[in-house]
């Protein structure tokens, strides 16, 4: 039964990727790939793996649609251009079958795998009580591989940073992305005002039982950063300017926490980014809050684009 | 004593390149060209003095950088020194306020005086390389078109040339037991190497694009007439001189090697008769001094050659005083051909004698420096058929340089009043005395006088020929072989560059490069798994 | 491996750089241009220290993140490649950080502008990245090291807003994350087969299977494609021609390097050696087809620039000479190799920096950079013409440079290994470089026609930053071999 | 294992999508399917040990290529708004 289960769902999948692939118009493209998304999200939890899932769901669907679907709406025309720069079929062929070779060998090299599966299991769950905390998917982000997710969050700030560093020279230190009408009446804004308080509630509450369940903060984050662009688009909530202070340090508070925290370690445990293990969960519990914070502010900022309006 | 001659031989690489590091300030460069005359004395003094010390060594590491003064060496390093000293002073009345010309001056200077006395692979090659490389500066002086296209062509033979030494040095350091790079060493285990033919190939052909070996010779009748007076002056005194020292010292004299010293010997006799032919179809004497530098560089490598493949262990020595003379004699003569062309027909004997008597010097006349140079190589071209060939190119030496003195006397200045600034005349005197008078001091022999004087004769006569009917020879350009090779790297170097072009332009689209990415990755794939 | 003393050192290099870009850009862009002026001489000093203490104890310098020892936690390793690097990038951001104050000054009391934050803060940004790609211990902390490399190299890529740039970009962007997705794909076999990701851990128990196989082609190929390796090169003429040139010196110099040296870490160290024999001749042909291919492409540019870009595909390939001179050689030629391989990468870092801020000043001294109509540049731009000359020297490999070092050791172990054929190609290739240096040596010397007017004045503080650079490259070769030792510690 | 051989489908369709689809949005449409498969892979390779350490890189490696995402996005948007060009085909090397 959960075989054949398994079986549908990857099937599902191949062939929503497919469709993606091969419809010509752009929107339903889009549109197949939040399906796509959600069924992978599907997957995810049938791996058991539910912090994947939940992130899967809210960044690799939710998000990543919504900025495809602001760059269809944006990106006319040019068929003749895209027409004109198609492949011939002896390359698209050529390029079928290499595709398919390298998923061949990948297959191959996946079923050679070896058994019993090497696992870090033991040694994540033992380490676990030192932490304070009992997902030990928070205690490999945020105590193991704690390095990884430093660095991560800086990512952020760089993408942040780089989209914006595209605008035109004239637009530096005006609102980013488009400023929307507001919406008085009809279904969005409806859902802007009814959705956001609970959304935020949510939001805090996933990034705060990450520690313990899944959950964390880049999920939290994801539905905080939702909800802000829920209002954005409705024309609630405008954006502040990409020249505030207040807005910079909202995007930059998570990593600079995440260092500060890093760096007490060499005062207080042994060394960079060790948890002293009697404050080991407050202390991840603090950069947890400002990462939450900071992801929230820095994918509503990738979302929202480069500055566009006036200067402010 | 060996603390003063190692002091003198750092001091010779060091002084011009200290020299050059003044300029850095603007007084500094505006004082440059006066200096040029004092650079090269610590060479001079070290060729004095320095002689027999052990060698330099100043990295103790692998990497041993030596210094190295053996008798050959220190022949050509003084007389180099003395020219570099004498056209020095010369280039700063000739050329006076050219600081840029002073600056590639110094480090052509440096370099040429360091082939002289390194003692190993990395220093000569640095060397070498400077001296190559620089002196594309001082052809390209007077900045015409002509002297452009001389700059062009002399540098990609320069760095071709470093390239096949390049070669030959990485062969040597391979056969060398052990870490040393020392260039005694590396000629010890030549004759023993597995690469030994391939080696000496490139060693022969990199010296030989230095110094002149026909076919290699295309750029010093190109280079010479274009660059200044005083550059071309050490262009063929001292720097082609670095080929000689190249061949002196790296290749196996003791024990010799037959096949290649025979190969060397005839190639060295054929660039010294074609040198001749080809001088006494061009009008411009520079050019003329140019293919005379080719025959008498011709002269040494056939000398080499059949010392080495006599196994002849005196041959270096032999060789480099014959090389030195011609050091001397053609360095003056270049300065002469300044002095000349500023020198009215009023006072055309106070230039045209000493220019005769250098000219008859090279033809081996008795009791001059030459005859003294020709006696040197007795012992490797004095018997025999190689005894006749020696002659008869003395004979032609002096039929060209009797050509040459004849295109000088015409080219001298319009007004007969005219005289050249004593700036000029004073290096010329200098040079003249050394080339008549040094080698009686530096090797002096008995010179049989028959033997002598006979070949002088002999090209007197064939100058005589060349007068009436030498207006029937046909013109050859200047560079020769050169203008054919031009023409067919311009049929196939283009296209090729082009097709180049083309195939990188399509690996360069998306889909292509995509594909290329996806082969290389399964090709990688396949030979592991072939392998494992 | 147990954790060493002086790991504390290793943190500071890599949370510095981020912690200033991170303030630098909540504070603004004068605050980002002063942190990275302190940042300079900072970086060089640590660097130096570390570059001391890696020395000193003959050893690699390891700290464990948060004191979790691999497999578990991340490791940072500072062996005599890394330090050398990072020495290498410290010296290199410090000059960079120099000759663009001249362009990137936010004046006192001054609106932000757009270009100057975004230079400084990226500057910092890549840095770190650097930093983290020298240093990083495990293959998945390294691919985000990559990733932030990117991002950065991207931002400063397309600092100046145009059309051409972005286009470049985008090809570099989608190249580049090919490049991460076939690496990340690597990464899960290579987990999924040994249960860690830590470089040492791995060395010790790699096997020739299948997973292996498959990892180590896509995340090879994933990198060739980020140092754009002939054929895989297609973004990087425009990418680095179309920077400004503060942003092309860092690209060119540095950022290829750090998926070299993550490419030396994968292969030297990860890989069992039986599986490197196979594939280390396909990639040093790969690298032949560079240098030829690049140079004689370098040779028909019309550009300045785009001749200095192509010339960085050229000297990429000669990177990758080294593999089968230190694969299956005895000892002491791998170790020549080695060094020689190493010794490459710093020598064309400094020489192609200083050739690319060379290159920039001089375009903007003529007002452009078509190669034929640099008559003059010489007398407008004398040291930038002089260190384009320098640098140029390095590359072709005449003595005394680094890069004459670099390829004399190649060439040496190349006669020793009997694969006379690599020898060729180094050969070859310094013939071509020869040929496209003088190019432009040649046109920049000729004097100008009488009426010529420079576009716009020169700076005389960016021309010397230019000229110290090659300098250096040159310097490099006067360096007695014993202090390149250095790059063999933890080998 | 039926998810590792989706997983494998999934790289060589994105791929295919990556090399072939000229148009740049659906490249990077493409390489966020091709993402997809990458991280399921990585999923695979946690269920077999039941390992949290992979699921916690997966988390990693969306959140970076979301960041690429919108970086990608961006310069096309760029690109289109200031040349109209929707491709990457070669024309700006050539000047």
């Amino acid at each position: 039964m959960t075989l054949l289960l398994d079986l549908i769902l990857g099937l599902a999948v191949v062939g929503v990727a497919v469709w993606t692939l091969a419809v010509r118009e752009n929107f339903p493209a889009v549109i197949g790939f939040v399906a796509y998304g959600l069924l992978l999200a599907l997957v995810w939890v049938r791996l058991g793996a539910v912090d994947v899932a939940l992130t899967e769901a809210a960044l690799g669907a939710g998000a990543t649609g919504v900025i495809l679907l602001f760059a269809v709406v944006r990106l006319r025309g040019g068929r003749a251009e895209i027409d004109a720069a198609t492949p011939g079929p002896r390359q698209r062929l050529a390029a079928g079958i290499l595709c398919g070779v390298v998923g061949l060998a990948l297959a191959v090299a996946v079923l050679s795998l070896p058994d019993p599966a090497p696992s870090q299991a033991a040694a994540v769950a033992r380490h676990l009580p030192e932490l304070g905390v009992a997902n030990p998917i928070t205690g490999v982000l945020m105590a193991y591989r704690g390095l990884d997710t430093l660095l991560e969050a800086v990512v952020l700030v760089f993408a942040v940073l780089a989209i914006w560093s595209m605008a035109p020279d004239r637009r530096w230190g005006a609102v980013p992305g488009p400023v929307f009408p507001v919406q008085s009446n009809g279904p969005l804004s409806l859902l802007a005002r009814l959705l956001p308080p609970i959304g935020i509630v949510v939001g805090i509450y996933i990034a705060w039982v990450g520690a313990d369940a899944p959950g964390g903060k880049f999920q939290g984050g994801t539905i905080l950063a939702a909800m802000g662009i829920l209002a954005w688009v409705a024309g609630l909530w405008r954006l502040p300017p990409v020249a505030s202070r207040g807005l910079r340090w909202a995007v930059v508070a998570g990593p600079l926490a995440f260092i500060g925290v890093g760096l007490l370690g060499f005062v207080f445990a042994d060394g960079f980014l060790s948890y002293p293990p009697a404050i080991a969960k407050p202390l991840i519990l603090l950069i947890e809050a400002a990462m939450t914070l900071s992801v929230a502010a820095a994918l509503v900022l990738m979302v929202a684009g480069p500055p566009e309006g006036r200067r402010a | 004593m060996t603390l003063l001659a190692h002091l003198l031989l750092l001091a010779t690489i060091l002084a011009p390149l200290g020299l050059l590091a003044t300029a850095v300030t603007a007084q500094g460069r505006l004082r440059l060209p006066a200096l040029l005359v004092y650079a090269p004395l610590p060479g001079l003094a070290a060729a004095l003095i320095a002689g027999p010390a052990p060698p330099l060594v100043i990295y103790a590491d692998w990497l041993r950088l030596s210094l190295d003064l053996d008798a050959p060496g220190a022949l050509l390093l003084g007389v180099a020194a003395l020219l570099w000293s004498a056209a020095g002073a010369y280039a700063s009345a000739y050329l006076p306020g050219a600081t840029r010309f002073a600056g590639w001056w110094l480090l052509t200077l440096a370099g040429s005086l360091g082939v002289f006395i390194a003692g190993d692979l990395v220093t000569f090659y640095f060397a070498f390389a400077l001296v190559s490389l620089a002196a594309y500066g001082l052809v390209v002086q007077d900045a015409t078109r002509r002297a452009r296209r001389a700059g062009a062509i002399y540098l990609a033979l320069a760095v071709l040339g470093e390239v096949f030494l390049l070669f030959a040095f990485a062969l040597l350091a391979v056969s060398i037991p052990g870490q040393s790079l020392a260039i005694a060493d590396a000629v010890a285990a030549l004759p023993n190497s597995l690469v030994r033919n391939e080696t000496i190939l490139l060693l022969l052909l990199g010296f030989g694009l230095k110094a002149g070996l026909v076919p290699l010779h295309v750029w010093l009748p190109l280079a010479h007439p274009a660059a200044p007076m005083p550059a071309s002056a050490v262009l063929s005194g001292a720097i082609i001189k670095a080929g000689i020292i190249g061949l002196i010292r790296f290749l196996p004299f003791e024990g010799g090697i037959a096949g290649w010293g025979l190969a060397l010997g005839v190639l060295g006799f054929l660039t010294a008769f074609y040198g001749v032919a080809l001088g006494i179809t061009q009008r411009n004497p520079k050019t003329i001094l140019a293919y005379s530098s080719v025959s008498q560089m011709g002269v040494v490598m056939a000398a080499l050659g059949f010392g080495l493949a006599a196994g002849d262990a005196a041959t270096p020595l032999d060789a480099a005083r014959y090389a030195s003379h011609h050091v001397l004699a053609k360095g003056a003569l270049f300065l002469g051909v300044g002095v000349a062309l500023a020198t009215g027909a009023r006072r055309a004997a106070w230039i045209m004698a000493p220019v005769l008597l250098l000219v008859l010097s090279f033809g081996g006349l008795p009791l001059t420096g030459g005859a003294l140079a020709k006696e040197a190589t007795k012992a490797q071209l004095g018997a025999g058929v190689l005894g006749w060939l020696s002659a008869l190119s003395a004979a032609g030496t002096t039929m060209l340089m009797l050509h040459f003195a004849d295109r000088l006397r015409a080219g001298l200045a319009e007004t007969p009043e005219a005289s050249a600034p004593p700036g000029l005349i004073l290096p010329f005197a200098v040079m003249t005395a050394g080339a008549l008078l040094l080698p009686w001091w530096l090797y002096p022999a008995a010179v049989k006088f028959w033997p002598a004087l006979w070949p002088v004769l002999l090209g007197a006569l064939g100058f005589l020929a060349l007068r009436n009917w030498g207006g029937r020879l046909p013109r050859w350009p200047e560079g020769d072989v050169l203008i054919f090779a031009e023409r067919a790297a311009a049929r196939v170097a283009p296209p090729l560059a082009e097709r180049a072009s083309r195939i990188e332009a399509t690996l360069r689209a998306w889909p292509s490069a995509g594909l290329a990415l996806l082969v290389l990755a399964l090709l990688l794939g396949l030979a592991m798994a072939v392998a494992a | 491996m147990e954790a060493t003393p002086g790991g504390f050192l290793l943190v500071l290099i890599l949370v510095a750089p981020v912690t200033g870009l991170l303030i630098g850009f909540a504070q603004g862009g004068r605050a980002a241009e002063r942190i990275a002026l302190w940042a300079a001489p900072l970086g060089v000093t640590m660097a130096m220290v570390l570059l001391a203490g890696v020395l000193h104890a003959q050893a690699p310098i390891v700290a464990f993140v948060g004191g979790w020892a691999p497999p578990l936690g991340l490791a940072l390793r500072a062996d005599g490649l890394a330090a050398a690097m990072l020495m290498t990038t410290a010296v290199i951001i410090a000059a960079i950080t120099l000759f663009a104050r001249a362009d990137y000054t936010t004046l006192p009391g001054a609106p932000e502008a757009r270009a100057p934050l975004a230079f400084w803060c990226f500057l910092l940004a890549l840095w770190a990245a650097l930093n983290a790609a020298f240093l990083g211990g495990d293959l998945f902390n390294l691919f985000v090291a990559l990733e932030m490399l990117t991002f950065g190299a991207l931002a400063l890529a397309c600092l100046d807003g145009r059309a051409t740039q972005f286009k470049a970009e985008l090809r570099y962007l989608l190249f580049a994350l090919i490049g991460s997705v076939f690496y990340l794909l690597g990464t899960a076999l290579l987990y999924g087969a040994y249960g860690t990701l830590d470089i040492l851990l791995l060395s010790r128990t790699a096997r020739s299977d299948a997973p292996t196989i498959v990892a180590a082609s896509l995340m090879t190929v994933g990198l060739l494609g980020k140092m754009a390796l002939f054929p895989l090169h297609l973004w990087l003429p425009a990418a680095h021609a179309g920077a400004p040139p503060a942003a092309s010196a860092l690209l060119s110099g540095l950022v290829v390097k750090a998926s070299y040296v993550l490419l030396l870490r994968l292969w030297f160290w990860v890989m069992p050696a039986a599986l490197l024999l196979a594939v280390a001749p396909i990639l040093a042909l790969l690298g032949a087809a560079a240098i030829l291919f690049g140079s004689l492409v370098a040779l028909r540019q019309a550009r300045l620039k785009l001749l200095v870009a192509y010339s960085t595909v050229a000297q990429i390939g000669y990177l990758f000479l080294m593999f089968p001179l230190v694969a299956g050689s005895a000892a002491e030629v791998a170790e020549r190799a080695w060094t020689g391989g190493a010794l490459q990468a710093i020598s064309h870092a400094f020489a192609k920096a200083a050739m690319f801020l060379a290159a920039g000043v001089i375009a903007r001294g003529m007002g452009h950079d078509r190669i034929a109509g640099l008559h003059g540049a010489a007398r407008v731009a004398p040291l930038s013409v002089l260190a384009f000359g320098l640098a140029g020297l390095s590359l072709m490999g005449i003595p005394p440079s680094g890069g004459f070092t670099a390829k004399w050791l190649l060439l040496q172990s190349a006669l020793y290994a009997g694969q006379w054929w690599w020898a060729l190609v180094i050969v070859a290739g310094g013939l071509l470089t020869g040929g496209y240096v003088f190019r432009v040596l040649s046109a920049a010397m000729r004097a100008p026609s009488p009426d010529f007017m420079p576009a716009a004045p020169v700076d005389a503080r960016q021309e010397r930053v230019a000229l110290g650079l090659a300098i250096i490259s040159v310097v490099l070769g006067l360096l007695p071999l014993a202090a390149f030792g250095l790059v063999l510690i933890g080998r | 294992m039926i998810y590792g051989l989706v997983a494998s489908a999934l790289v060589a369709l994105g791929l295919y999508g990556l090399v072939t689809q000229p148009a740049l949005l659906r490249k990077v449409l493409a390489f966020n399917l091709l993402g997809g498969g990458v991280f399921l892979l990585f999923g695979v390779v946690a269920a077999r040990g039941g390992d949290p350490v992979p699921q916690a890189l997966v988390i990693t490696g969306i959140v970076v290529a979301f960041a690429a995402t919108a970086l990608a996005l961006v310069l096309v948007l760029r690109l289109f708004q200031i040349t109209g060009a929707a491709t990457i085909a070669e024309d700006e090397t050539r000047r």
